[in-house]
């Protein structure tokens, strides 16, 4: 059997071979940034160090998404014990300019220096994404040395209940979409008895507009095992899938190899760490189909059939994958679990506000002067986030409003600025959390079009079992189509909010019963817009 | 789990005290207890779908309304099978179903004995506000007993379940999704030419509508028999061969 | 129903045949002697049944047979909406399309009319051209081109139901049908 | 034991056209030790192999996962990542996420598929090129963003990708003239 990881050495071991460079060039090689030229920016670096002969005093680290992607590609350079500094748009002569002047030459290299004091930055409080952008995703010892694995360690030392209980007293809730108490579930999967119980990790991030999932996959993979290992000793699970997008295929790459890495040195499989627990780890892939972020669907998809949801009661944590107790956690949410166990439950209660406790992800995009990946504390306001860490709308714009949720969220007004972004405020003001996608608008944009926008994705996307769903949201799509090109009549929207109603009220599932919220939400907020639509009077001004 | 003998569980439906079984439903118990509750895909005899969505009905403490014919009982369970909201739910879900399809009752061979046209007058339906799709589908009758007509379909899955879980055929499933899906014999091909159909009707008996019938049947001559399966079903699981014709 | 205006005039009913077979103006024949008493209570003031060829003003309640499935019953089921009070989709073809609806299957209008006309005839196929109305490019139920008060299904509605509407409409006394013993 | 049994399984209905690619799926079977619940991975596995997933293909699947056809045509046709028809030689996939779609991707998609002559969903007349759509890649910081070859290419406009397009064919074009000349 394969000896057992010694985390205190690895860490010594990289402790020391990192200070025998007087430089880190971190690359950041994530999707967004390698297609806007990363690859070619990175072999400037090393080739420029090689050039220069400086292959023992300059690492060059390939690293996850750094944040910013609309700067990328992003490399940020770091002098022992000194001060970092990040460059953005880096092409290959920048990758070079940065070994040859700044490394070199200490010379500031202003036109491309990114300031690292920017809202986007300071304003941001770093726990799911503390190593992304920081390490390399493909080695373990880089997450062993910023402590990974080690609330692993402690919790197998630890009772499964007792780890419950401090889950329970950190109150986290889940970051797929309602914000269901993690703690809830889990007791719910430890009291069931059966011969076999699983927990699934659900990367099934289906919201256009969101990939925060994507990012903690493939630029820490092992923080997902290492949750996923924690989940499931909690909870009595012995084998555990991770369902993952098959769009994404560099975060399936990632964590396929983050699971051999991660048996080879006895953190996964037969007797972790030599204890009692043991794990299964196995990796599904989805085909395609944004239903598959509902559980049941999910469940169904894992199990080779079609993804369409089924009645609950009974939950899955009762009768759920192969017929046995079964909890789904969202990626974010399990990606939390290492630093709960480490830093303890009050730390993470220092963060967020009192029913919302932690942080959350965000997918920031839109009309923004920046975008990227951001971890916030939750409860900083709509205002804060968009127009301090996003800088507001280019261009002279004005914002409009924010959607967040997807196809399952709202659109919340801009006179909403002071709303604190946690799962109840945003629920009263007409959306939802959801997994975090979260897109600016500006007075360029049309609200009925957005609302149709929704509503093609959703119609293109119900799984077809409920009819309310599967004609429902086909039928508010041609009603929004109508109205939008301006020749909807009053009955036409009368009609809209009554299937609104039968839609949500009805529905099977949970994406069914919200799938008419980006309507509804509009309907409430921007009324007029609708109203003037029917007068047959433009909406929205014109870009330019 | 044996049932007992006499049903023991108490529930309150719209008002009325009914003993229920351990395993019943509450659509099930209504049923037995002659209270109506509107439905199209549910089928004594094969699994629960939960798909047509007109058996919704309000339970006291659950904050979303659930599909009597999916939703256990339990004791002391109040449910409410007739409010305003209901019967407005339940009406324009039908509508919608009506939309989707191309059900024109005047050239139908179900005209007059089917369930989808006596839901319409059950739940007031006198015509259809959303906009028809028009789908453009093709009637399939190369089978030489019976015929396949798409357009009467409401993708209630009554046959899919009766040939997978009664027959053992497992001859039709739903390919496609959303508003895209559409019933599959086999591979897609012609149902005549699909090897693993075992003629014995079943499917057809169970059609709440024109979709599947007998060949050579014509305009309202068409009558489905979809008390077969529980029939067979009961014969077969519990040896009690029951009165269809009361059933 | 009551008339607006106070003057004793008889209320007008008018009935009107869009696309559909008349097989809803043959129910309505079917109503036979009644048709003397429907006369004793209302006008009917346009239809295939009278000689008249506008659409009159200040009609009460009409019957309107059919789909809307050319340009001719467009413009007709506007203008029948805006004169009158009351707009009775008459029958399967009027309240969902039925039967006429049917071409929408087909495809585009051109298409229906090539198959028709010039594919299937038993001889001399030739595509029509002159004094026809262009299709609309589907056939639609009444209700989805102007605003309807009520609906009244079938197909034909049969003549009973023709007259239960019309008594209950005008007030006129009658036993209802469809009730009987044995 | 099982892993007899799974052998002589694939070897008794080994695929008779001899088709080697078929050794590779069955590889995947074996590895999946022919689970019934492994069939979403198979499937992906057989498009990967084969391109796209024609019906000899679904139907060796049902025989070696002993399914009924019905089943596994019923699973593969709902996920939208399995296609039914060989695509063209090379795919230009365009997102429609909603950053994407706020930044203007609707008009990438209408604007190549006019300029290439392909319409969104479809594969060019001389099967050089297909045009599909996504449901967000992802990307949303590099929006718009279109997929082509499987390279992220960010902040795309119609011209910027036709032109990059038609680069890629022209040196295709460009070694193919080499090539029959040298």
């Amino acid at each position: 059997m394969a000896k057992v990881i010694d985390l205190d050495d690895v860490a010594v071991q990289e402790a020391e071979a990192r200070s025998r460079y007087r430089w880190r060039v971190k690359v950041c090689s994530s999707t967004a940034c390698d297609a806007s030229g990363a690859g070619p920016a990175r072999r400037a670096v090393e080739h420029s160090v090689e050039e220069q002969g400086l292959e023992h005093d300059v690492q060059v680290v390939p690293t996850g998404c750094m944040g910013l992607c609309s700067a990328g590609p992003l490399v940020r350079a770091e002098p022992r014990g000194g001060q970092a500094t990040m460059f953005q748009q880096v092409d290959p002569q920048v990758g070079a300019d940065i070994v040859e002047r700044h490394v070199v030459g200490r010379e500031d290299l202003s036109q491309h220096q990114l300031d690292e004091n920017l809202p986007f930055f300071t304003r941001q409080e770093r726990v799911v994404l503390s190593n992304a952008g920081r390490i390399d995703p493909e080695r373990i010892e880089d997450y062993v040395a910023e402590d990974g694995y080690r609330a692993l360690v402690t919790a197998l030392r630890m009772r499964p209940r007792g780890l419950i209980e401090t889950i329970e007293a950190s109150g986290l809730r889940g970051r797929g979409g309602a914000g269901y108490p993690t703690a809830k579930k889990w007791a719910m999967l430890h009291d069931a008895e059966s011969d076999q119980k699983y927990v699934v990790a659900n990367g099934d991030e289906g919201d256009p507009g969101a990939f925060m999932d994507r990012a903690v996959m493939e630029d820490d993979p092992h923080r997902v095992l290492e949750g996923v290992a924690l989940a499931a000793y909690a909870t009595g699970a012995s084998k555990a899938f991770l369902y993952v997008r098959a769009e994404y295929p560099r975060a399936i790459k990632r964590l396929e190899q983050a699971i051999r890495t991660a048996k080879r040195q006895r953190l996964l499989g037969k007797n972790i760490l030599e204890s009692d627990f043991s794990l299964d780890v196995e990796i599904r892939t989805g085909a395609g189909a944004f239903v598959c972020g509902e559980e049941t669907a999910l469940l169904a998809s894992i199990e080779g059939q079609r993804g369409q949801p089924r009645m609950r009661p009974p939950y899955p944590t009762e009768r759920g994958l192969y017929g046995k107790p079964t909890m789904i956690n969202n990626v974010e949410t399990l990606a939390n679990l290492p630093d709960i166990i480490r830093r303890g439950p009050e730390w993470f209660r220092g963060m967020g506000t009192r029913v919302s406790p932690g942080t959350k992800v965000f997918a920031l995009a839109g009309s923004l002067q920046h975008s990227g990946l951001i971890e916030v504390p939750m409860g900083l306001t709509l205002g804060e986030i968009i127009e301090e860490i996003g800088g507001g709308c280019p261009n002279g714009r004005t914002f409009k409003a924010a959607q967040t949720g997807g196809p399952s969220g709202g659109c919340v007004p801009a006179s909403f600025r002071d709303l604190p972004v946690d799962f109840e405020s945003l629920r009263q003001a007409g959306s939802i959390m959801g997994s975090g996608g979260l897109i600016a608008m500006d007075d360029s944009v049309s609200m009925p079009e957005v609302a149709r926008f929704y509503m093609d994705f959703s119609q293109d996307e119900s799984c077809g079992k409920c009819a309310p769903c599967r004609v429902g949201t086909l039928e508010m799509h041609r009603l929004l189509e109508r109205i939008c090109a301006g020749a909807g009549t009053e009955r036409d929207l009368a009609l809209l909010e009554q299937l609104t109603r039968t839609v949500r009220e009805t529905s099977l599932c949970g994406l069914g019963q919200s799938a008419p919220n980006p309507v509804a939400s509009t309907l409430e907020h921007f009324r007029d817009e609708y109203t003037a639509l029917l007068r047959n009077e433009p909406v929205g001004v014109a870009h330019g | 789990m044996a049932r007992p003998k006499r049903p023991n569980v108490p529930v309150v439906i719209d008002g009325h005290e009914v003993m229920a079984y351990p395993d019943d439903t509450v659509l099930s118990v209504a049923k037995r207890n002659g209270i109506r509750i509107p439905h199209l895909c549910a089928l004594d005899g094969v699994s629960v779908y939960g798909g047509c969505r007109l058996c919704v009905v309000d339970v006291a403490e659950r904050h979303k309304l659930m599909p009597a014919c999916g939703t256990a009982v339990a004791e002391d369970m109040e449910v409410h099978t007739q409010s305003r909201t209901l019967q407005e739910h339940r009406k324009l879900i039908l509508e919608m179903i009506l939309a989707e399809g191309n059900h024109v009752c005047a050239v139908c061979v179900s005209n007059g004995a089917c369930e989808l046209q006596d839901l319409a007058v059950e739940l007031g339906v006198d015509h259809v506000r959303p906009d028809y799709q028009f789908p453009r589908r093709t009637v399939d009758a190369s089978h030489p007993k019976y015929t396949f007509d798409p357009n009467r379909c409401v993708l209630c899955t009554r046959c899919v379940r009766t040939c997978s879980e009664v027959e053992g055929a497992h001859v039709w499933d739903v390919a496609g999704r959303a508003n895209g899906s559409y019933l599959i014999a086999d591979l897609g091909q012609p149902w005549g030419e699909a090897p693993s159909c075992t003629w014995c009707g079943k499917c057809v008996a169970v059609c709440p509508t024109g979709a599947l019938a007998w060949k050579g049947k014509a305009v309202g001559e068409m009558r489905h028999d979809p008390n077969l399966v529980a029939f067979l079903t009961s014969a077969r699981d519990e040896g009690e061969w029951l009165d269809r014709e009361t059933m | 129903m009551r008339r607006t205006n106070s003057a004793p005039s008889r209320p007008r009913i008018a009935t009107i045949w869009l696309g559909g077979c008349s097989g809803c103006h043959m129910s309505f024949v079917d109503l036979d002697e009644w048709l003397f008493e429907l006369r004793r209570h209302a006008d009917i003031v346009y239809g295939p049944l009278v000689d008249r060829k506008d659409f009159p003003e200040d009609v009460d309640a009409v019957l309107v047979e059919g789909s809307v499935t050319n340009t001719d019953n467009l413009e007709l089921a506007h203008q029948l909406r805006a004169r009158s009070k009351v707009v009775i989709s008459f029958g399967d073809c009027a309240v969902t399309g039925n039967v006429t609806a049917l071409r929408n299957l087909v495809g585009e209008p051109g298409e229906m009319v090539y198959r028709v006309y010039a594919e299937h005839p038993d001889r001399d196929g030739q595509m029509p051209s002159e004094v026809i109305p262009d299709l609309l490019p589907q056939a639609l139920p009444l209700h989805h081109v102007v605003p309807v008060d009520l609906f009244l299904p079938g197909c034909p509605p049969p003549a009973p139901r023709i007259r239960d509407a019309l008594t209950s409409l005008l007030g006129i006394d009658d036993t209802p049908h469809g009730i009987r013993f044995g | 034991m099982a892993a007899t049994a799974t052998d002589s399984r694939a070897q008794q209905d080994a695929h008779p056209s001899g088709d080697e690619r078929f050794a590779l799926l069955d590889k995947a079977l074996k590895r999946a030790r022919f689970e019934q619940d492994q069939l979403v991975e198979l499937l992906h596995t057989a498009q990967e192999v084969f391109g796209y997933l024609s019906n000899d293909v679904l139907i060796y699947l049902a025989r070696q996962l002993r399914l009924p056809p019905s089943r596994v045509l019923g699973v593969a046709s709902f996920y939208h990542l399995f296609t039914f028809e060989a695509p063209g030689d090379h795919i230009c996939t365009v997102c429609l996420g909603t950053a994407c779609y706020v930044k203007g991707a609707e008009e990438v998609v209408e604007g190549t598929a006019q300029a290439l002559g392909v319409p969104a969903g479809q594969t060019s007349d001389d099967g050089r090129l297909t045009l599909w759509t996504a449901r967000c890649v992802g990307s949303c910081g590099l929006a718009p963003v279109v997929v082509f070859d499987g390279t992220v290419l960010g902040k795309q406009t119609t011209d910027e990708l036709v032109t990059h397009i038609r680069e890629v064919f022209a040196a295709e074009d460009a070694a193919a003239e080499e090539e029959e000349a040298g």
